[in-house]
């Protein structure tokens, strides 16, 4: 246990100092792609906690997302507030959204609950599309402000894409401590007892129903901030966001990653968005490839990238 | 808007046929080196629009490089897969100009997707042409507006917008209008222009409807407008669905009583074809249209059906393919060889394309006109061309 | 080996699930007629033992003799046909169908289907089934549907007979009536091998005990020659009170 | 009006009642949500198009050919992918389908191109019914999905394939003690669903008019909606699910406005699951 504590804070460690130092080696499209693996990472902890700690499949992800993306960029265009707000408020009223909408539909099972959040997206996207004199409907919101670094006006104006991929970076080490800190509290423990088994959970006394809420707002508020980040790197949103396309790539990234573990989601980030990239190369066939790789993923390791590459790392040492 | 003109319609531009009758070497010079990224959706449900505006750019970048490209140099065109999304989109333009060292980005279909890559291409320095996207916004931030390397050339839909209502309103008295529209920036943002010239012609709005790009089921808003007794259905919509309402009108029996206004391949022979009494009187706002009769544009027609089999070009086929011929006349005119030159050469281009003279405004939105069309007998005729200058808000 | 009717001869099996090895080298032989009880604490591999010989886990190594074939790598409606039928631990019946259902879904594996004889002999074994006939199988209380579960089993008039755990939560009464008709089964000439975690209650019906600890039988033989506090010795420290390290043989 | 709404509701819910009912057994027999079943609709609708244009069949023998061409491909599919989700988590599932959706759409985009094509065919002259115009087709289509849940419903109920679907929908593992070869099962099943939406495709290609490749992924999300209020795995249950959806979105879009029909089958789903958590019609009664 004791080795495996320290690879795995080697890794991270490594990673991170890999990260801190990328973009001195990278072009400005593979910044790029680094910036939408993170931009990708912070809903995908979200829907990590809920899915791989609390058991609920949740499609709600990217409509927390959205939200958040829209609170933060209508703050920044009516009242030029400045990015650390945004970013706190879009996680907060993404977390607020989703109380209301755990208390039904956390009763469910397991499917039931699927196809409730699916719905809730569709919702989210009518909602967004008809409420044309906030949201613009259709036209969207564009060019939303870029971020500005300052205690409250002015400040540091995010700007190139190496200063976005920093901002990112910040925000994505902040998430994943926040994340850790989250799974190694008691709150933690007890949403993995429900996973494993909720029947004796619940019959230990373990108040099922509210840490399963607890992570539903959680994975909304990671899910809303993430999207505060996206609006201000992409600077426009509408309401294609509620499209399943982002919602599917958040899964492949947490499924094929590693769900319940916080390296396979992070892994499954770059990973997972890096090959989509890679397959540009033959823009024909990208998608029908990308298909098929996720095919092979899942079977070939049904636990997860991570897990098994760490299973594949760990052997040799055993077998001295 | 400021000046409403009218005037008759535009024959082929000679500008255009002189450039692909001249000897490639003539004026080889300076021309730039064109390398076009085209970010278009190829892939996932939005790649039915992605399809026919790589047709009609590879096509064209077909017939440039045969006919000896620019100055001597051919057009690369590379494509990469937007799925209509502004993260893919972004990506895959990213990738083209700093992998592939494009110098164009010409896309994309979708507006959020469009407006994600101004600024991006305004960073790098590369020119991006739009050839499709409506929402106003793109060349309200162009130009003088901020974004230097912007351009649209495809004409706005307040434009269309306020033709439509004045046709409708002057040549066949319609007043009372159902808006059935398509659920996405253009079919919203072009009721929302509607709407601001409705008072004009004393017009009003009964319903309001609009439709997801995969609905398929009319009837129940069909038979409302049936009750309400609109005159006609005010619609801005997507050519295939068009053809599935006319279906739909016909079997509701409102042949003959509502007409269409708008916009959506209305006149188009396939969409007559399948409810010629409901088309009957139907009023069409296009920037092109297959029928258009400059030979320029037939002749694109023809060699469209040949390269792709049966497939009718659609407008983005139309708008892509031209946008090639835009970018070789901009590139030969161009002083230099930087993305400045290009910049500056597309600012101040005049080029006659089949639909009319192009030559880009202050915010770099290409002034083109709308033809409006009418079906008399179950055949579309042309009414004329109409072009105006857009006002921008301050 | 001869190939001797209603003989299951097991050796040096090594089993489990995918890459979990729980059956580490095992042997046990059974002869026609017997009534064995499989009994160790959890995880000694009772369970994984029975679904081993149904061909229901994964078998790496070693030979599951039946009747003079060897049963390993065989799937279940194979071994079924060969006169092995299993019982497993929890529901295994179809509960939004009748019982009329679950008897015709049982003799699935079975060639040309079952006749009214063998439906017969089943509701003769447990007449409360005939009764309950077209009901769903999910309204049968615990105890019938335990019935229902040993009469799908029986329908195919196995030679041997794998039951795990047909105790779990049933009333005492109840259980002593199962109890009772596994008696009676085996005393119509069918092999009955139990997994049963009730040791008192197997102990009393079973002509033989076998005592698993960690995938291994480690002692085997009728239930008189040992003594209840042994058995909790065995299960314990996997050795008999007083005897040396390596007791794991046939007495 | 009424009469419309109606009208319009039975034939609109009959269309998807047809590609969720094949849904439905599928998820009985796997606990898997099929992300692609929606993609076998399109196929369908392609498989009859491509019958029509390049073989030159007339419509009515092109419904069988679509149906069999989709046949083969989900065959295909279920041996290769499908009857690898019987022993899997269901996250396992989620990513195999997604991935099944993304190549069967982009590989019928790579053959035929992206672009949309249009759909000759059918019988769309419309008859008068109670003062609604309604076309033939959709008569057709209203008459089809009788007849087939009527079929599939004596299926599952007396034949020994449809006992079995029924037996491994409720017990697998007891499936597996009886001997009965439930990837076979699985891969059976999995084709009549695939099948039943094939059919469905080529039925209404006639009145949605167009096709294109990614024509599918709209289906496949309303579908979800109904079988979890039909009471998933529930046969007859998806008829009336698909039904009372049909008539609701038939009024919401007649007297609110097209642009709020989406959200009515999710609106009322959820408030349908917050009262009934386990569906409008029993769960008991599987398939």
């Amino acid at each position: 246990m004791g080795s495996d504590m320290r690879l795995r804070i080697g890794g991270f460690a490594g990673f991170l100092a890999l990260l801190l130092v990328a973009p001195a080696f990278l072009g400005e499209y593979q910044v790029h792609a680094l910036i939408v693996s993170l931009t990708f990472l912070l809903p995908a902890l979200g829907l990590n906690l809920i899915l791989g700690y609390a058991g609920m499949l949740s499609f709600a992800q990217m409509a927390f997302f959205g939200i958040g993306a829209y609170v933060s960029a209508l703050m920044a265009m009516r009242w030029g507030t400045p990015f650390w707000l945004n970013f706190l408020a879009a996680g907060v009223v993404a977390g607020v959204v989703a109380l209301p909408l755990g208390i039904p539909a956390l009763r469910l099972r397991k499917y039931s609950f699927v196809m409730c959040t699916l719905g809730f997206a569709v919702i989210a996207q009518t909602l967004a599309k008809n409420w044309v004199s906030v949201t613009r409907g259709d036209l969207g919101l564009s060019n939303v402000p870029r971020p500005m670094l300052g205690l409250w006006s002015g400040g540091i104006e995010i700007r190139g894409i190496t200063s976005y991929y920093y901002l990112a970076l910040g925000l994505s080490v902040i998430a994943v401590l926040a994340f850790l800190a989250i799974v190694s509290s008691p709150a933690g423990r007890y949403m993995i007892a429900i996973r494993e088994d909720e029947t004796l959970a619940a019959s230990v006394g373990a108040p099922t129903w509210r840490y399963r809420m607890a992570a539903f707002v959680l994975s909304g508020v990671f899910a809303g901030c993430g999207g505060s980040f996206y609006v201000h790197y992409y600077t426009v949103i509408s309401p294609t966001i509620f499209d399943p396309y982002y919602g599917n790539t958040l899964l492949v990234i947490v499924l094929g990653g590693g769900v319940g573990t916080l390296g396979g989601v992070v892994a499954g980030s770059f990973i997972f968005v890096a090959l989509s990239e890679v397959l540009r190369v033959a823009p024909d066939i990208r998608m029908i490839a990308y298909g098929l790789l996720l095919i092979v993923v899942v079977f070939g390791c049904p636990e997860g990238l991570l897990p098994l590459l760490m299973r594949k790392l760990r052997r040799p040492t055993h077998a001295t | 808007m400021g000046v409403f003109s009218r005037r008759g319609l535009l024959l082929a531009g000679g500008g255009a046929a002189s450039l692909l009758g001249l000897p490639a070497t003539a004026r080889a010079q300076s021309a730039i080196t064109l390398k076009i990224g085209l970010v278009v959706p190829l892939s996932g449900p939005s790649a039915r629009w992605g399809g026919f505006a790589s047709h009609g750019a590879e096509l064209a970048m077909k017939q440039i490089n045969a006919a000896g490209g620019v100055g001597g140099k051919p057009i690369e065109l590379l494509k990469g897969d937007s799925q209509g999304t502004p993260v893919e989109a972004v990506s895959a333009a990213r990738r083209l100009i700093s992998q592939d060292g494009v110098n164009v980005i010409l896309g994309d279909i979708a507006s959020s997707a469009t407006i994600a890559l101004q600024p991006v291409v305004e960073e790098a320095k590369v020119v991006l042409l739009n050839g499709a996207s409506s929402n106003p916004d793109i060349t309200y931030k162009a130009g003088v507006g901020g974004f230097k390397y912007t351009f649209r050339s495809y004409p706005t839909d307040e434009l269309r917008a306020r033709v439509i209502l004045q046709y409708a309103a002057e040549k066949r008295g319609i007043t009372k209008y159902a808006v059935l529209s398509v659920d996405n920036d253009y079919g919203r943002g072009a009721i929302a222009f509607s709407k601001k010239y409705l008072p004009e012609f004393k017009a009003t709005i009964l319903s309001e409807d609009y439709y997801k790009d995969d609905e398929t089921d009319f009837r129940p808003v069909l038979s409302r407008i049936k009750s309400l007794g609109a005159q006609s259905i005010l619609m801005y919509g997507l050519p295939d669905t068009t053809r599935l309402i006319v279906r739909q009108m016909l079997e509701l029996g409102l042949a003959g009583k509502v007409t269409l206004a708008g916009n959506g391949e209305f006149t188009y022979p396939d969409t007559i074809k399948v409810a010629p009494s409901v088309l009957n009187g139907a009023i069409e706002a296009a920037a092109w249209s297959p029928d258009l009769a400059s030979p320029r544009s037939q002749k694109f027609v023809a060699d469209y059906k040949a390269a792709y089999g049966t497939e009718v070009p659609n407008v983005h086929s139309y708008t892509h393919w031209e946008a090639l011929y835009l970018l070789a006349a901009a590139a030969k005119a161009a002083t230099g060889t930087g993305p400045e030159a290009l910049r500056t050469a597309l600012e101040q281009v005049d080029y006659a394309g089949a639909t009319g003279r192009v030559h880009f405004d202050s915010h770099h939105q290409a002034e083109l006109p709308m033809i409006i069309y009418e079906v008399e007998g179950g055949k579309a005729i042309e009414k004329g061309a109409f072009t105006a200058k857009v006002n921008y808000p301050t | 080996m001869p190939a001797e009717s209603g003989t299951l001869d097991i050796q040096a099996l090594r089993a489990g699930y995918g890459p979990l090895e729980i059956i580490r080298s095992l042997d046990l032989k059974v002869e026609a007629g017997e009534f064995v009880a499989l009994m160790g604490p959890n995880g000694a591999g009772k369970s994984t033992l029975l679904k081993s010989i149904f061909g229901m886990a994964t078998v790496t190594d070693g030979r599951i003799g039946w009747e003079g074939q060897d049963l390993r790598g065989r799937k279940p409606g194979h071994i079924l046909r060969a006169g092995i039928a299993y019982v497993p631990q929890g529901r295994c019946n179809f509960p939004q169908m009748s019982v009329d259902e679950n008897l015709d879904m049982a003799t699935y594996a079975a060639p040309k289907g079952v006749g009214k004889a063998e439906r017969d002999y089943v509701f003769d074994l447990f007449p409360i089934l005939r009764e309950r006939r077209r009901m769903p199988a999910g309204y049968l209380s615990g105890g019938e549907q335990q019935m229902l579960e040993m009469g799908m089993a029986m329908l195919l008039r196995p030679r041997l007979l794998l039951i795990d755990e047909p105790s779990v939560g049933l009333s005492p009464q109840t259980i002593q009536k199962v109890f009772a008709e596994m008696i009676r089964i085996n005393q119509a000439g069918c092999t009955i091998l139990l997994v049963e975690q009730n040791t008192r209650k197997a102990m009393e019906v079973a002509s033989r005990a076998a005592v698993l600890r960690l995938g291994q039988v480690i002692w085997t033989g009728p239930p008189s020659a040992i003594s209840f506090a042994e058995l909790g010795e065995i299960f314990m420290t996997g050795r008999l009170p007083g005897a040396p390290d390596e007791t794991r043989g046939q007495p | 009006m009424l009469t419309d709404v109606a009208v319009n509701g039975i034939t609109a819910g009959s269309v998807y009642a047809l590609v969720a009912v094949g849904m439905t057994i599928i998820f009985g027999v796997l606990r898997a949500i099929n992300f692609a079943h929606g993609e076998y609709y399109m196929l369908g609708t392609f498989g009859a198009w491509w019958a029509i244009e390049t073989v030159e069949l007339p419509y009515l023998v092109s419904i069988p050919a679509a149906v069999v061409i989709v046949g083969v491909i989900a065959f295909a599919i279920g041996v290769l992918v499908m009857r690898r989700l019987i022993d899997a988590p269901f996250q396992i599932g989620v990513v195999a389908t997604l991935g099944v959706s993304l190549v069967l759409q982009n590989v019928v985009i790579l053959v035929f191109g992206g672009s949309y094509k249009m759909f000759d065919g059918g019988w769309i002259e419309p008859v008068d019914i109670f003062g609604a115009g309604v076309s033939q087709q959709r008569i057709i289509i209203v008459i089809a999905a009788l007849v087939i849940f009527g079929g599939l419903e004596l299926m599952v109920r007396r034949t020994r394939f449809g006992k079995t679907m029924r037996a491994v929908a409720q017990n697998i593992e007891a499936c597996k003690i009886m001997g009965v070869d439930v990837p076979r099962v699985v891969t059976g099943t999995f084709v009549l669903g695939c099948c039943l939406a094939a059919l469905s495709g080529a039925l209404t290609a006639p009145v949605t008019g167009s096709l294109y490749g990614g024509m599918g992924t709209a289906i496949t999300v309303k579908t979800f909606a109904i079988i979890v209020m039909g009471g998933v795995g529930n046969v007859g249950g998806t008829l009336l699910a698909a039904w009372l959806l049909g008539l609701m979105e038939s009024a919401v879009a007649g007297y609110l406005g097209l642009q709020f029909r989406d959200a009515v089958a999710f609106v009322a789903l959820i408030a349908v699951l917050t009262v009934m958590p386990g569906g409008l019609f029993s769960r008991r009664e599987r398939f």
